[in-house]
């Protein structure tokens, strides 16, 4: 038979025909299409996580000064969530989103896992990875040459460990290797309790008793913006089941004046001058707490100085300078609400005025925190419940005293780089901010020659960005100890990472209450993932490395042994329940407590330090950049959604930053309608902003809640580093290239609040 | 241990929500990221694509400086009960494969990945927008795949994800509860991760049907209310809101209806 | 010798016009395919659709074709039903018409899910609550009625037709034609209204929100009575498109009449039962959620109220009047623009019952939702019409589409 | 086809009238049917069940049988539920050293398992033949504590098993063979001494026989 094309087509047809029924009538398709479909529902690429035994390590958060304790969720080994420790006295069992995002810290991109040496040129990201032994080599012998130099004292640590061992052994090494020059950031605090050094002669860091407070007057202060643990707020703001009262002053509509009984919109720079007008009505209308003015207070009424010069009193120098209709003139603030804020405050129980603006991470002008602290003695409330507490720092870290040698001696002797703690600023124990312009400004050689830094990122946070690169390249050594690749640990010549505080011992010393300041034990909830070494140990490494009474001023086993013996007694305490209390107050202990040269609390500040004498102006405080030029003024806001110092914001908190903020890579600029009409902008116009220190494009988001003439950019945008997978790499601005620091004459703090501003189309 | 096939719901779990207290710090959306496996991009802020299973709204009362207002809505999943509480929920009846389904001994309202083939049916019936598509495949940089919780599955790309009011911490309680040899579960053994994350305990979960549970009582207050009560989805989660701005931006008034007259004939009906 | 594979009797084109034809429209059909291979390999992320947006513009395209479809379905029930046999001359056409149309929204569909290897889960594990498992059972069936419907046609192909088993198959088939259509009437009924009930009754959405009888909201049947009245005016287009394009005539005249007076009638009567819907619903359903009219409508240029004005009287009323008229259906232009019209407000109502229902703000405090799509959905919404070009060309040069063809162009 | 093949033939002066019909040869097409009907059956009965599932064995071969003999208290003793309820699945390497710290017998397995495993403090990769999807959650205490139900009436005998058997895994899937049941069409029922099949219907067959309903998504479901 010939099998022609027609006749092999019509076979192929019926075979394929055949082929199909005997298919359909097999288990071939079904289970195929079955299988597939179970394929699509177990895709190799979507992860199963491994179940197993769960466990819940309790620690402490160590990502804010707020120390709160948190409960970590465990499937074997893996730690799989953090929550808020029930009963842990800082938090609650409350915890921010960020605190709750630690686990991206841990596991997240932004890892250095392993010590690494700079190959490229500074900041280019090529590097190479080396031993721990080479990588202290690398530290140790540029500080042996720094000394062989007779220079120990141009080697400085910038720190951001404030209180606890790690930060104790940070300033014993530095002091056995001999130079004063340890960096911290100023906060809000150091102006507070500078405040109170004057006027108590108490050092110690001031607490505001917020838990038995009923009534909050609230200077800026983002009490519900993350400056402060969001559980602390129980109560404030009122509900359905009651609460205390809350009066919140400040330009912009936070969420904290947006949770506030009251939302008193001053000129920003104006909050202490608002404080001395309500002090003014207090007076007034005698409705301070005369009892304790009258025997516990002194400078309050007009006094003499020998001959007949009259020494002017607070009492006059408030009743004759600050009439609220004056006030209300440089405020802003009605005349009726100046006196009635007066009169809520004065006749509220247990009312206090704090201050500190946003996360209260810029010290601030010390009039504004001596002003407030004046409304708090008028108020009466000094050392009772729901009032002002100075609480001696915990001493709990107490290292033998070192032998020094010359070298080190002569470099002690030296003055700080920065000028704290000098004639001039002589309460002040840190200006970091300082820090740029000594060195940009230096002849010859930079005053720094070797910059350590550790828990903090300072060329992502000092003010005015441009300039501190720029002293950073006159550096001719810089090491980091960041366990995340953050914009200093880039811009570093080795890197060697410390753990997470999730992966190691650590002890944190949380914010005071009435019962006393926490001290929260951080414990290791995974093994460490990377090659990474605690700081503690890498510190007492490196003394080793430099050898002689240095390594025997440091001749600890290892950090966790150091620990141990430190808290000694209490180990067992710390380790069990996971925190220890240190120095808890006793209410109205006023009159043993006041350490000024009157033992009353002092309004003459110059009589309770005299060895700072200085006069207040507490006028507006000035602002960088001519009207002409930037007729708008840019402030910064914090806000909780955003981490705005260090480290940088995790993924889930950049996931829940509103689109009204960040959009893309594009930063929101906050600016009222009013004046947006005026200099006819609308919603998501892109525009250059620019300040007398930089410029940067932005986009228009209009807002009600923003003071006409005033614009608003948040903190804790414009990373420049971290891992691009991070999710945040180059996204929106970095607020504090845009501004620089303006100088508090008496405590040479930072007290930036804005800066002149404009804004044209692109 | 039969349980009931009837269509009653034994217990009603749900939500009340005191906006008065909610200072829209985010700590619920966080905790429910980490509890429930919600995975990141490089770029959220096109909240439009964005998952989340509780967000926070930022609402203002639009009148100019200095009487400006705002105040945050956290919304989570409503868990509609439906017309006439039938578990008839808008989503619900919709979905062409039973990938959702309400649950009558809870009252929570399902979703099940692998069932759902992403035709999002489900979403546009939803007023609330509760319910978030996977437009990608979910990615965990570097070691992050570590932190995953085993206890819900991570979900593939092109399939609709929701709240679940954290069922499987209900699942856990009542293992444990087995093993302990009981049949219920204590108010505080079965809380959502959202409302035991929330720092000012804005938020309280519980069985509405059971007086001995705080949202009983809370249900009722004199300013809870319900988001588009009108629409008669019947949600299980309460807001309370002592602003009356606040009140009547959760439904929809004609200009001359007030809130709180037509409220209570919403009552009355259910 | 083989048998010529161009029917007896016409006048094709060339080859190389054809193919030249063939291989523009085959470009844009390759676009098409490569835009829809993006999307099933990278996920709906190719998409500008979004959570809000989670029904966009190929689904818009799924309805319209769907209702424009409708032609086949309600020819088929004039010609074998009702006993309109005047309307043999087109009802070919109209079958091969709803083919496309319906198998394009089935490959729309299956774009438009997000895992579409579990696309069977819709019969599998049906929801019979769902307004959309109905429209999937029905779709499908009632594509396999017009797969059955259009083999007869296939099979008269010259040389198909020269062997007799299957020239046999096709005459029986022919035969049992009005069961078929019958089938197809009733599945149409149900999947056209069922489409319409997709989004009446969303309860949750006061803007598609319809009331209704039973389980079915008003839009269920005012989804099938647009479909009959619109589908025929869009077979009409179609036919009228073929002719310009061929140059020829294809059907007679009082063919075409007819079926334009039907489709007028049907929609005057939609387009009323439409107002009358829209009314109750502006004045009565709507305020009863807290709506009034002007909520659902803003002042962009698309969902503006205008768009309610060109659906019900631009293209409702105005067509259905011309096409009721004898002088306006008799006049060419007249009656091509009122068929074009009614489609396009057929079109218009599909999409604001599936766009603007996601566009529309539920809460007081939202704003609008846009969206506009990405090239990727506009390829693969252009995709179906590129494959319906092709299937038309290749039905027009090879079978018997249009009986009358010969008699209207007489050889030479 | 192309066009041109298309085009080949055509003669506008010939219609289809024109042509006689021609001779089909029928029965070339019948048997050309039946060789892809027979031919699809076996591939799709007898080939494609071979192909669909590979083989694996457990890295040990586990004697449930002698450990049952050895333990105290049954399956618990070593599949035991924690104290939050949870229930510990297949032991870790930890439970196995409780004995196993130095080689107490003379099975072989044991030497190997000691050797390769124990001593490395390595955890052995088991292969699990009930393993369920990561979507779906079983709560063991709900059959276990809740419904008194006993080990053997969904895993089968596998307690008294002396070797572990292959372990089958669709290579589509990725499912082991045992969550579908034994036979691929499912006709007949597994043995008395089998696991039972644990797909989505088993399951839901159960609970409609044992609680009167299939039960809400989530009740399985995470």
């Amino acid at each position: 038979m010939k099998i022609d094309r027609r006749k092999f087509l019509a076979g192929f047809s019926a075979c394929v025909g055949g082929g199909a029924v005997g298919s359909m009538l097999s288990p071939l398709p079904w289970k195929v299409m079955d299988d597939v479909a179970i394929w699509t529902q177990n895709w190799p690429w979507t992860p199963v996580p491994q179940d197993g035994r769960y466990s819940y390590v309790q620690s402490v958060c160590a990502l804010c000064p707020g120390g709160c304790g948190i409960s970590v969720r465990k499937v074997k080994s893996r730690a799989v969530k953090i929550e808020g420790l029930k009963d842990h006295p800082a938090g609650n069992g409350g915890l921010c989103p960020l605190g709750l995002s630690g686990l991206q810290y841990l596991y997240g991109p932004a890892r250095v896992k392993s010590p690494l040496k700079r190959v490229g040129k500074r900041g280019e990201g090529k590097w190479q990875p080396i031993s721990w032994d080479a990588a202290i080599s690398e530290v140790s012998q540029k500080l042996n040459e720094l000394r062989a130099r007779n220079k120990p004292h141009s080697l400085a640590w910038i720190s951001g460990e404030n209180k606890g061992i790690l930060a104790g052994l940070i300033d014993r090494f530095l002091k056995v290797y001999g130079s004063p020059n340890v960096l911290r950031d100023s906060t809000a605090h150091d102006a507070i309790d500078q405040a109170a050094y004057h006027t108590q002669g108490q050092r110690g860091t001031v607490f505001w008793d917020i838990e038995n407070a009923d009534f909050i007057l609230s200077f800026g202060a983002g009490l519900m913006d993350g400056g402060w643990p969001l559980a602390r707020m129980n109560g404030f703001p009122k509900s359905a089941d009651g609460g205390k009262t809350l009066i919140q002053v400040e330009a912009r509509l936070s969420d904290t004046a947006a949770k506030a009984d009251l939302w008193v919109a001053a000129n920003p720079g104006t909050e202490g001058v608002l404080a001395l007008g309500i002090a003014h009505v207090m007076i007034r209308e005698l409705i301070y707490n005369i009892d304790f003015i009258n025997r516990q207070a002194s400078g309050f009424e007009d006094g003499v100085m020998g001959g007949d010069q009259v020494l002017q009193g607070f009492k006059s120098m408030v009743l004759e300078k600050y009439k609220p209709e004056k006030v209300s003139g440089i405020t802003g603030v009605p005349v009726d609400a100046i006196f009635d804020i007066a009169r809520r405050f004065a006749k509220s129980d247990k009312a206090v005025a704090v201050c500190g603006r946003g996360h209260g991470r810029v010290a601030g002008c010390m009039d504004e925190a001596l002003a407030v602290h004046y409304l708090n003695a008028l108020k009466g409330n000094i050392h009772q419940p729901g009032g002002v507490f100075v609480v001696a720092d915990p001493d709990y870290v107490r290292f033998p005293e070192p032998g020094m040698d010359k070298i080190a001696e002569y470099g002690l002797g030296q003055t700080r780089v920065d000028g704290a703690q000098s004639e001039k600023f002589p309460n002040s124990r840190y200006l970091l901010h300082r820090l740029p312009e000594i060195i940009n400004t230096a002849d010859g050689d930079s005053p720094v020659q070797a910059l350590l830094v550790s828990g903090a990122n300072p060329l992502y946070t000092i003010p005015d960005g441009k300039s501190v690169k720029k002293s950073f390249d006159k550096i001719p050594f810089i090491a980091s100890f960041s366990p995340f690749m953050d914009e200093t640990a880039v811009y570093s010549d080795v890197i060697l990472p410390d753990h997470t505080y999730l992966e190691c011992y650590r002890d944190i010393v949380s914010q005071g209450s009435m019962d006393g300041i926490v001290v929260s034990l951080a414990k290791p909830v995974v093994r460490p993932l990377y090659n990474t070494s605690h700081l503690g140990d890498v510190i007492i490494q490196i003394a080793k490395a430099l050898g002689g009474y240095i390594e025997t001023a440091f001749a600890w086993k290892s950090y966790e042994s150091l620990l141990e013996e430190t808290f000694a007694d209490n180990w067992e305490t710390i380790t069990s329940s996971g925190y220890i209390r240190m120095n808890p107050q006793i209410p109205g202990t006023v009159a043993t407590s006041f350490n000024t040269p009157s033992k009353k609390f002092e309004f003459n500040i110059n009589a309770g330090a005299p060895e700072a004498p200085f006069s207040s102006a507490f006028e507006k405080i000035a602002m960088e950049g001519d009207a002409q030029n930037y007729p708008l003024t840019l402030i910064p806001y914090d806000s909780i959604r955003l981490a705005g110092n260090y480290p940088a914001n995790p993924p889930f908190m950049t996931k829940i930053i509103d689109d009204t903020v960040l959009k893309k890579t594009h930063g929101c600029i906050e600016i009222n309608p009013a004046t947006a009409k005026q200099l006819r902008l609308s919603e998501g116009d892109a525009v250059k902003l620019s300040t007398p220190r930089g410029e940067a494009d932005v986009q228009i988001h209009l807002y009600e809640g923003v003071m006409p003439g005033v614009i608003a950019l948040p903190r804790g945008l414009g990373h420049t580093a971290y891992s691009e997978e991070w999710g945040l790499y180059g996204k929106g601005v970095n607020v504090n290239d845009l501004m620089g620091p303006i100088e508090d004459p008496v405590s040479g703090f930072n007290m930036a609040w804005g800066i002149r501003a404009k804004l044209t189309k692109i | 241990m039969k349980e009931s096939a009837t269509h009653e719901t034994a217990r009603r779990y749900g939500m009340v929500i005191d906006l008065d207290k909610c200072t829209g710090c985010g700590a619920c959306m966080v905790s429910c990221y980490a509890e429930n496996n919600v995975p990141f991009k490089k770029d959220e802020s096109n909240k439009l694509d964005s998952i989340n299973w509780i967000r926070v709204v930022k609402m203002t009362n639009q009148k100019p400086y200095p009487d400006t207002q705002i105040c945050y809505l956290p919304m989570p999943c409503m868990q509609c009960d439906g017309v006439g509480k039938h578990g008839h929920s808008p989503c619900v009846s919709v979905c062409p494969a039973v990938a959702t389904d309400y649950d009558f001994t809870t009252g929570i309202v399902s979703q099940i990945y692998t069932r759902c083939f992403g035709c999002r049916y489900c979403m546009a019936a939803c007023p609330y927008h509760a319910r978030k598509f996977n437009w990608w495949d979910p990615v965990w940089p570097a070691d992050m795949e570590k932190y995953l919780s085993p206890n819900v599955s991570p979900r593939m790309r092109g399939v609709v994800e929701k709240c679940s009011f954290c069922f499987h911490r209900y699942q856990l309680a009542r293992d444990k509860a087995y093993q302990e040899e009981r049949a219920e579960l204590e108010e505080n053994e079965y809380q959502p991760a959202c409302v035991e994350a929330c720092p000012v305990k804005a938020m309280t979960f519980g069985d509405l049907n059971n007086p001995a549970h705080a949202v009983y009582e809370l249900k009722n207050h004199k300013h809870a209310f319900r988001l588009l009560e009108r629409l008669e989805t019947n949600p299980k989660v309460y807001y309370i809101s002592s602003k009356e701005w606040v009140r009547r931006n959760g439904d929809n008034y004609l200009p001359d209806e007030a809130p709180g007259r037509l409220k209570s004939k919403a009552k009355a009906r259910h | 010798m083989e048998t010529p594979l161009i029917p007896p009797g016409v006048k094709r084109c060339p080859t190389w016009q054809f193919a030249l034809w063939m291989a523009a429209v085959g470009a844009v059909l390759l676009w098409g395919v490569y835009a829809m291979i993006l999307v099933w390999w990278k996920g709906l992320n190719q998409t500008n659709m979004n959570d809000a947006y989670g029904f966009a513009l190929w689904i818009w395209a799924d309805l319209a074709v769907i209702a424009l479809g409708g032609g086949a379905f309600f020819t088929g029930f004039l010609t074998y039903i009702i006993g309109k046999d005047k309307l043999k001359g087109i009802i070919n056409y109209a079958v091969i018409i709803g083919f496309i149309c319906y198998s394009s929204a089935l490959l729309i569909l299956a774009i438009d899910i997000g895992q579409p290897l579990r696309g069977w889960f819709i019969f599998w594990h049906a929801n019979v609550h769902s307004m959309l498992t109905e429209v999937a059972f029905c779709l499908s069936c009632y594509f396999g009625v017009l797969t059955i419907e259009f083999i007869p046609l296939i099979l008269e192909n010259p040389r198909l037709a020269a062997k007799p088993f299957l020239h046999h198959l096709s005459h029986n088939m022919h035969e049992i034609m009005a069961v078929f259509a019958a089938t197809g009437v009733f599945l149409s009924f149900f999947h056209q209204g069922s489409l319409g009930g997709v989004a009446g009754v969303l309860f949750g959405r006061p803007f598609a929100y319809r009331e209704g009888i039973f389980i079915w909201p008003w839009t269920f049947f005012l989804f099938t009575w647009s479909a009959a009245a619109c589908g025929p005016c869009f077979t009409i287009l179609v036919t009228w498109i073929t002719e310009k394009i061929t140059g020829k005539k294809l059907v007679q005249q009082d063919v075409i009449g007819l079926l334009a007076k039907i489709a007028g009638w049907m929609l005057i009567t939609y387009i009323i039962a439409k107002s009358i819907d829209t009314l109750y619903w502006a004045l009565v359903t709507a305020p009863g959620m807290g709506f009034t009219l002007m909520d659902f409508y803003t002042d962009h240029p698309i969902y503006n109220i205008g768009i309610l004005f060109a659906e019900i009287v631009l293209c409702g009323f105005l067509p259905a009047l011309i096409l009721i008229t004898r002088r306006g259906r008799e006049n060419g232009f007249l009656l091509i623009l009122s068929v074009l019209l009614a489609v396009l407000g057929c079109s218009i109502n599909r999409w604001v019952m599936v766009l603007q229902v996601m566009a529309v703000p539920v809460f007081s405090f939202e704003s609008w939702f846009l969206y506009s799509p990405s090239w990727q959905e506009v390829a693969t919404t252009i995709l179906p019409v590129a494959y319906g070009v092709i299937l038309i060309s290749l039905a027009h040069r090879y079978l018997p589409v249009f009986p009358q063809e010969k008699e209207l162009n007489p050889a030479n | 086809m192309s066009i041109s093949d298309l085009e080949h033939a055509v003669d506008p002066n010939l219609g289809a009238a024109d042509h006689p019909p021609q001779k089909s040869s029928g029965w070339v097409v019948f048997f050309c049917f039946m060789i892809g009907l027979v031919g699809s059956l076996i591939v799709g009965w007898f080939l494609f069940p071979q192909w669909l599932y590979s083989e694996k064995h457990q890295p040990i071969d586990f004697n449930h049988s002698i450990h049952m003999d050895n333990v105290s208290d049954g399956c618990n003793s070593c599949h035991f539920f924690r104290e939050d309820g949870t229930f510990s699945g297949i032991p870790d390497l930890s439970a196995c050293t409780d004995c196993h710290q130095d080689v107490i017998g003379s099975d072989p397995e044991e030497e190997k398992f000691v050797t390769e495993y124990v001593a490395q403090d390595k955890e052995v990769q088991w292969l699990s033949y009930f393993r369920q999807p990561d979507c779906v959650f079983f709560s063991h205490a709900a059959h276990v504590t809740g419904a008194g139900m006993s080990c053997e009436s969904c895993h089968g005998d596998i307690g008294y098993s002396t070797h572990s058997k292959v372990y089958q895994e669709n290579i589509i899937s990725g499912y082991s063979r045992d969550i579908w049941g034994y036979s691929i069409s499912r006709f007949g029922k597994p043995g008395e001494h089998d696991g039972k099949p644990m797909k989505m219907n088993d399951c839901a067959k159960c609970h409609l026989e044992e609680t009167g309903s299939k039960g809400a998504c989530f009740q399985c479901h995470k």
